[in-house]
């Protein structure tokens, strides 16, 4: 049993964590990952109904159907998994990326000015709130039935996270080197941008790694509305079918892009933060 | 519960859905209840036939509400849903309708040609859609199908983003204002394309208890002959059920066709036991629309539906 | 809020300040008049409010009670006055030379000059080799000397330095009081030191100040007749005026520890 | 403008932020909630299509009328509106408490124990992209109709947040801190209880506040299937018939307790972490 | 991972022990071995390595080269061996006694004793009345001695204190030395202190060891042969000895830096 909490009492020296670690971290995930799939296998032939558990052998079937024409028919709703995919990534990341970006104007601004975070504090834990299946109508009354509304959706879903996570790093920002720069001669801010940011960095990656899972959780709920091709679309007009092999499919489109997703944010994350932990 | 015979509880466990008919007054007006006094019911609301195929699959429920679409998916392979139509709660008929916005130049189906339509996938309006365009020999992708809840269809409509819309009411009203109906359910079926909404019953729980459905049958053929008889009382308890005013479900209930509970066993629909009616060919026809459409693996072949259609007691449970 | 400079001000004018930290009473009232060019420096029991003190001159703390002016006007946090704390606080997200070029870019010194201020101004502190670490990759006595390299890439009339050289070993130590002394001496700049050991107070000050412990009051205040240029360290600290001195302070330093643990058992 | 980084330049002394402070904030707050009925009501008024805005005035007729019984209809679809909410503040609860308590643990057992972030962390990430939506149907299937799939539902989506900013923060405990306390002696697990989780604990609750904030938004999606008496049930069915007064009432009813129940949160913060920002 | 401790073992044993922090080199081929209830003082430059040194003793550090044995075995950290670390790095969740009684906590002091102790605790270090404070609401001094009276908690055998006096007033310093001085001569514990300043060296150390600057190595080793017990610190320092190893270390710290500055100065 290896603590990390053990990498604070022996820190690593270089050349420690190589190529063994590597290889011992990535055996570990593949037997995990075989153990869940025979889990599966055996789940599935026991049950003996494709609607409460399609076997791994009909979600890969459907996985080559929807990435190729077959019959004359092209992948799924005319459209093939890769497509649908894409089209849905680039929703999520544009609406991650407005809300990410908002959710830090309006965290900092929050944690940083009084009086804008009396007033907008309620507000954005009211919105926060607020389903958004229940307010989705008013997007199509507002913004139509193409992109927008769905990339607003995406967006409103994203900000929270962000916002109060940097709100609350900012307000929390370490007094000791708020008053270091500030006796260098820092303006305000100065001190937000050299002190109270950086120290806030740590908690808003966790606040952007959440909004972009909960951006991409969202994906559905914004393509009930004129979703194909788009993969949420793609899985609730299966799901609308019972074609659980395809609910199961897309859930594992979904679910392995978000991994990479996140894989990359947390590269970003270790290089621009090697302070933590640190003071 | 529902499978075993000789559990102490007996219990019926119903699924309805929120459209006018002859299950919310029986729900209202608490008939069932009446009929059963010492099973323990309950009712349980359903936003979409698909959900109700899920929870049959679950084994949540025992008898349901359901649009013969979701009916036919539901008996098709992979879902093979053992369950039994037993009863045809209402046939589409004015309530359900395609509308072309003012303004478009839309004046027949086959005008529908590169415009935008919206309608709720996989419900009967879909369905009747699909088989107006082929009736008027329009072939899908020569316009843009678009996927949207009846009400997003209404906010979308006034917009301006829609072109056409298949749904129902009340939604259907609104766009009428600034549309013109195309056709509806009623026309396609008198065309032979009708769309119904059915009762089904899981074949366990038929097996299990046939006193309690043919008590269940009557007590939606009394709903039936409220309908008919006191408008009133039938739209009364609609719309408390719906949150909607008496004479709003009045008007529903008045767009909607119901048929007479002697009819349904006429050879149109259900038939009699040893002879089933159209409906098997209806729902059928479905299977085969829908494996068309790459929806369903396999059509099921013509007496595994026609084993699906509860005629049991047939035409005299009605009768009286 | 702040009140205009007034010229020919003391550089710090302390009036009947007093400092209350909730219930703590940490600075009895306390009158302080520094005047421009003067090296101050205060000693004092640990706890006597030392550092409160040299808060209040930098503007961080507002007095319970009394007034604090800094060349006439109302304090302002990095307006006229630096100030080393007794911690390093230096920036973990800034490499040692980052941290210093931070104080550089406030100071307005621009950016092709300030790579060269950097290494120097670390030489200056006797570091060497560091300025690409990180701030937890040198020792504590380095961090320190980091932070006071920090401090002097800021030109302010006023200098505040809590406890600079607790943290560094005799030679070190000697060299940047001679450095401190000689900045101090020759650029007129004021200076507010806090130190424990009684040999720098009369090293470093042209006066020297004693405090009492909680709540610090002033128990010996002494101008310190030294040459302050043109003299080598160890000649100066063998003048006959410079053991005297030393002693009179040591001795006030013990007097006034005595006095405030004879007052608290009485209480 | 004073900005709060200000707070940490000058300390706010007792009796400084007294009954002056308090009154201003909420004066602040009142004056913003008037410009936002303001602006509700004329733009009801010039919209004037009660389907897609509708008037305060209407909103009011309708929470009345969901708060009595009038012509022998109770509330609506037989429920109060109060008994809506509880009831789904009942699920959001449960579901929180479930999920929060499942987050702290993953969390912590991601942040402190290697071989367990190697094989979990992929595990939550690819959990947490997944839409509610698109797997719901599934928990139909496998856990009924009635309360089980909604607290599932509530409760996987409550667990990501929290366990990602719990399994972050202990990552990154304070090596200083921890060292310490391991020098006096200290097991692994002791400092985990005593360093590697207080020092998270400002992080764990911001994951907490986001948590409750998911769950709550989640209450619709829950609620889409046997939804009456809930919240999300209410809203859902008055969609259906564009009644959107009743739509824009329950979110008011969702958006208000989730405010409510986040002062709650904040305030337990606030007494639970009084060295934030001290370090 | 460790080795079973072996009786008779000197208290630590350091054989050949070299630290590299990535590049840099910080302590240099070291041998040393510090016999039991022997009081071990390092002296030396800043930076030259004597945390460094401390924390291979602790188990916080392993060698890059050579092996460090603590009675015997490999240090294991709060195992064997208390330390107070340069900063005082007190925990900001707990009060100013909360940080005391943790300690005594891990040290398996029964519940009940431990107000008690935490109170007999915080007085050994001069500190009255802070013991519900938190400890952002002391002053500098004040949380050094926290982290000393914490570490004083826990009986180990050897004791390890990096700089634990710096931030102290003569006075306090002196009271502590005392206390240490006596503690270790009378418990049999073996210490190894850090300190700058040669006259604590002098007056604390059974031996003193003056490091030269990066990479640390031995320079001088001194045994220190002065009466521990029954003497007061007057006396002590009065003796004539006393001068004689305070002139001689005094030369060793300047001549090791003097040493370290022509080399660099070479290369
Ligand atoms: N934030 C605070 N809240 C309450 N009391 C405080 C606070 N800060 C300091 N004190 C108390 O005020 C007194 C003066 O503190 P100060 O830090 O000025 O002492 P000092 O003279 O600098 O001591 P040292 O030499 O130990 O650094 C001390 O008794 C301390 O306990
Ligand atoms: N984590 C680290 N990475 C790289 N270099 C380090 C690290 N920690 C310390 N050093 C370097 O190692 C050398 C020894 O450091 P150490 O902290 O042991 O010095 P020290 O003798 O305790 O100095 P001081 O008296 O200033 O506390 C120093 O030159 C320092 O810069
Ligand atoms: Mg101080
Ligand atoms: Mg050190």
């Amino acid at each position: 049993m290896n603590v990390v909490a053990e990498s604070a009492v022996r820190p690593a020296r270089p050349g420690n964590a190589g190529r063994g670690e590597w290889g011992r971290r990535w055996g570990l995930r593949l037997v995990a990952l075989l153990a869940l799939g025979v889990l599966w296998q055996v789940t599935a032939t026991v049950m003996h109904n494709p609607a409460f558990i399609p076997s791994p052998g009909a979600v890969w079937h459907r996985l080559v159907q929807t990435s190729t024409t077959h019959d004359g028919v092209r992948g799924y709703s005319g459209h093939l998994l890769i497509e649908h995919l894409g089209v849905s990534l680039r929703r999520i990341l544009i609406g991650s990326a407005i809300g990410v970006t908002g959710g830090l104007l309006v965290g900092v601004l929050m944690g940083a000015v009084g009086w804008v975070r009396v007033v907008t504090e309620p507000v954005v834990t009211f919105v926060r709130a607020l389903p958004p299946l229940a307010y989705f109508s008013l997007f199509i009354i507002w913004f139509g039935i193409d992109e927008t509304p769905k990339l607003w959706l995406l967006s409103i879903a994203a900000l929270p996270p962000v916002a109060v996570a940097t709100a609350s790093a900012v307000s929390a920002a370490p007094t000791a080197l708020v008053e270091a720069v500030r006796a260098l001669g820092a303006s305000r801010w100065a001190a937000i941008r050299d002190v109270v940011l950086p120290s806030a960095l740590p908690e808003i990656f966790t606040g952007i790694r959440l909004a972009v899972g909960i951006a991409y959780s969202s994906v559905v709920a914004a393509e009930t509305i004129n979703g194909v091709p788009g993969i949420g679309g793609m899985v609730r007009d299966a799901q609308r079918y019972s074609q659980t092999d395809v609910v199961v499919l897309g859930l594992f489109a979904i679910g392995l892009s978000g991994l990479a997703i996140d894989a990359v944010l947390r590269v970003i994350e270790q290089r621009l933060i090697p302070w933590r932990g640190k003071y | 519960a529902s499978g075993s015979p000789d559990t102490a509880q007996k219990t019926i466990r119903i699924a309805y859905q929120a459209f006018p008919s002859g299950d919310l007054i029986v729900k209202h007006q608490r008939l069932l209840e009446q009929a059963l006094p010492d099973y323990k019911i309950t009712w349980t609301k359903f936003d979409s036939g698909a959900s109700i195929n899920t929870a049959f699959v679950a084994g949540s429920v025992d008898i349901a509400a359901i649009g013969s679409s979701p009916v036919a998916r539901g008996l098709s392979a992979p879902l093979n849903i053992p369950y039994q139509v037993a009863f045809v709660l209402d046939v589409a008929g004015d309530n359900e309708a395609l509308v072309a916005r003012n303004g478009t130049n839309i004046n027949s189906v086959a005008d529908l040609r590169g415009h935008k339509v919206a309608t709720p996938f996989a419900s009967t309006a879909h369905y009747s859609l699909l088989a107006a365009l082929d009736k008027a020999g329009v072939k899908e992708s020569e316009l843009t199908l678009v996927d949207l809840e009846p009400q997003d269809i209404q906010a979308a409509w006034t917009r301006g983003d829609l072109d056409a819309a298949y749904t129902w009411l009340p939604s259907l009203d609104e766009l009428k204002k600034t549309g013109k109906v195309l056709i509806s359910s009623r026309e396609l079926a008198t065309a032979g394309k009708p769309t119904l909404d059915l009762g089904v019953v899981s074949t366990a729980f038929a097996t299990a208890h046939p006193d309690a459905v043919d008590a269940w049958r009557k007590a939606e053929a009394k709903a039936l002959d409220i309908i008919a008889g006191q408008p009133d009382a039938a739209a009364d308890a609609v719309g408390k059920e719906l949150n909607i005013s008496a004479a709003d479900a009045k008007h529903q209930l008045s767009q909607g066709v119901f048929l007479k509970p002697a009819d349904l066993s006429s050879s149109e629909w259900l038939g009699t036991e040893g002879k089933t009616g159209d409906l098997a060919r209806n729902l059928l026809a479905a299977a085969q629309f829908l494996k068309a459409q790459n929806k369903i693996d396999a059509v099921p072949d013509a007496a595994t539906i026609e084993k699906a259609i509860y005629t049991k007691g047939l035409p005299g449970v009605l009768a009286g | 809020m702040s009140s205009p400079a007034e010229p020919g001000a003391p550089a710090v004018q302390v009036d009947g300040v007093e400092h209350r930290y909730a219930a703590v009473s940490a600075l009895g009232p306390l009158d302080l008049s520094v005047a421009e060019g003067a090296f101050l420096v205060l000693v004092g029991a640990s706890g006597c409010g030392k550092s409160t003190l040299l808060r209040l001159i930098a503007g961080f703390e507002r007095p319970s009670a009394g007034r604090v002016r800094v060349a006439g006007a109302e304090p302002v946090p990095g307006r006229g006055a630096g100030l080393v704390f007794q911690a390093p606080r230096l920036l973990p997200w800034k490499t040692v030379g980052g941290n210093v070029d931070l104080a550089l870019r406030y100071a307005g010194v621009p950016r092709e000059q300030r790579p060269a201020r950097v290494e120097q101004l670390l030489d200056r502190v006797g570091l060497h080799d560091v300025a690409g670490r990180r701030t937890w990759e040198i020792s504590g006595g380095q961090q320190q000397r980091v932070a006071i390299a920090r401090a002097l890439a800021v030109p302010n009339p006023l200098l505040l330095l809590d406890e600079p050289f607790a943290a560094l070993d005799a030679l070190t130590r000697e060299r940047l009081q001679e450095d401190l002394r000689r900045v101090s001496a020759e650029s007129g700049r004021t200076c507010v030191f806090v130190t424990h050991s009684v040999d720098e107070a009369v090293y470093l000050g042209s006066r020297v100040v004693v405090l009492t412990s909680r709540p610090g009051r002033i128990a010996l205040d002494r101008d310190i007749d030294l040459p302050r240029t043109g003299i080598e360290p160890d000649e100066l600290r063998g003048l006959p005026g410079y053991a005297a001195y030393r002693a009179e302070i040591g001795h006030a330093v013990r007097a006034a520890a005595d006095e405030s643990e004879r007052v608290r058992s009485l209480v």
